[in-house]
């Protein structure tokens, strides 16, 4: 699974992307959160509050509750500020 | 089918404009709207960070969205990223159609959308030697849901 | 103050444009429409007549209430009159702003306007040798009248 | 007093402008018209029919009831169709 970061949760992570292999009750975006939360003090930084984050799965906008899998592209970042 | 940007460079109103209309004798009003960066409060520059290949699908589906709400004839949307100075255009929006008001409103629309749809952040650099993330606005969620969904 | 300009000569969008924003940072948004004459029905070309010196006093006062109702930076109205083909265009609207929605909504408000209080009458000539003036719409005075008097 | 015509009033009168010196009694629009549509046929043809007439009293819009004045400036024309 390829995980993307942007803006400021990007910069929490350190990173722009990572290959990740979550185990397979890593079912949805919410529980992808807490698993990669776990992963570094970067990532507990950036994932401190869910709320705040948004999410795309494979480059479509989706919920918290959308389902992920493995071979899925998954970014999280805030919320955007286009125009 | 719009014409679809997400590019460094600056863009050029006239020619995007003539690339709607030449040729054609059935459009009778062409809508743009150009997103500028602002100095607010001693800001320096403004740097947008974009998620390259879902910003194109998403500017895509907002700028289809337009095509199946009004008869436009056509669409372009171009969207820079990267490092900007305050004065310079960060988005173009452009819409012809046969009658002035799908023109103006599909405009109006997609800046709309664009603005809490599309994948952009915005970091902004102050004189004091700060930065910021642009926070998103409750007032664009509302310019957004003005359409409804 | 509005830029006002009535006139037999095609205008510049671009340089109209940069006009209102050159050597500015405090201005987010430009907004514009352009109106242009359709073939419609065989139309081979569009005579507009107006009032010199009316017309003139007529648009600037069209723009002097769009800058009361809207915190604009700038506007430009250029309406042309003579002979004009088909693809060619008639009128250039341009508001810029500090904010979007004011540019925008400004924009749509002056050419509502115009259409309804702007000296001026189209004569169209067609393909079978018949002229005829150009009927005012009652859809144009339902859309003057949407921003109130 | 000045008084011009535009568009197909001014083909059917066949003038763009004329000087004219109406009555005294000639003091508004409505009046003015009355008294035009008697100077010719293609006077009379123009202004057979006043609801289709608008008018300007010095380059100013005005209803029929508008005064009308010795030196004023007075348009007769179609409703307008700028834009």
């Amino acid at each position: 699974m390829r995980v993307l970061y942007f803006a400021w949760v990007r910069q929490k992570v350190g990173l722009a992307e990572e290959e990740v292999s979550p185990p397979p009750e890593v079912r949805d975006v919410a529980s992808l959160m807490r698993w990669l939360a776990a992963r570094s003090p970067g990532h507990a930084e950036a994932f401190a509050n869910p709320a705040q984050i948004r999410a795309a799965v494979n480059q479509e906008f989706a919920g918290h509750a959308a389902a992920v899998a493995p071979g899925d592209e998954v970014a999280f970042f805030p919320p955007v500020t286009g125009g | 089918m719009a014409r679809i940007a997400v590019q460094r460079e600056a863009f050029d109103l006239a020619a995007e404009t003539r690339a709607l209309t030449a040729g054609r004798v059935d459009v009778g009003g062409v809508a743009s709207f150009i997103g500028i960066c602002r100095a607010d409060d001693g800001l320096l520059a403004m740097t947008l960070e974009h998620y390259p290949g879902m910003t194109e699908r998403a500017i895509a589906a907002i700028a289809a969205e337009a095509e199946r709400r009004w008869p436009l004839s056509g669409c372009t949307v171009i969207h820079r990223y990267g490092r900007l100075l305050p004065g310079e255009p960060i988005v173009l929006v452009l819409t012809a159609s046969r009658h002035r008001n799908a023109a103006l409103e599909a405009c109006a629309f997609l800046i709309d959308w664009l603005k809490t749809r599309a994948p952009f952040w915005k970091s902004e650099e102050f004189a004091d030697g700060t930065t910021r993330w642009v926070e998103a606005r409750a007032e664009d969620d509302a310019a957004t849901a003005r359409w409804g969904s």
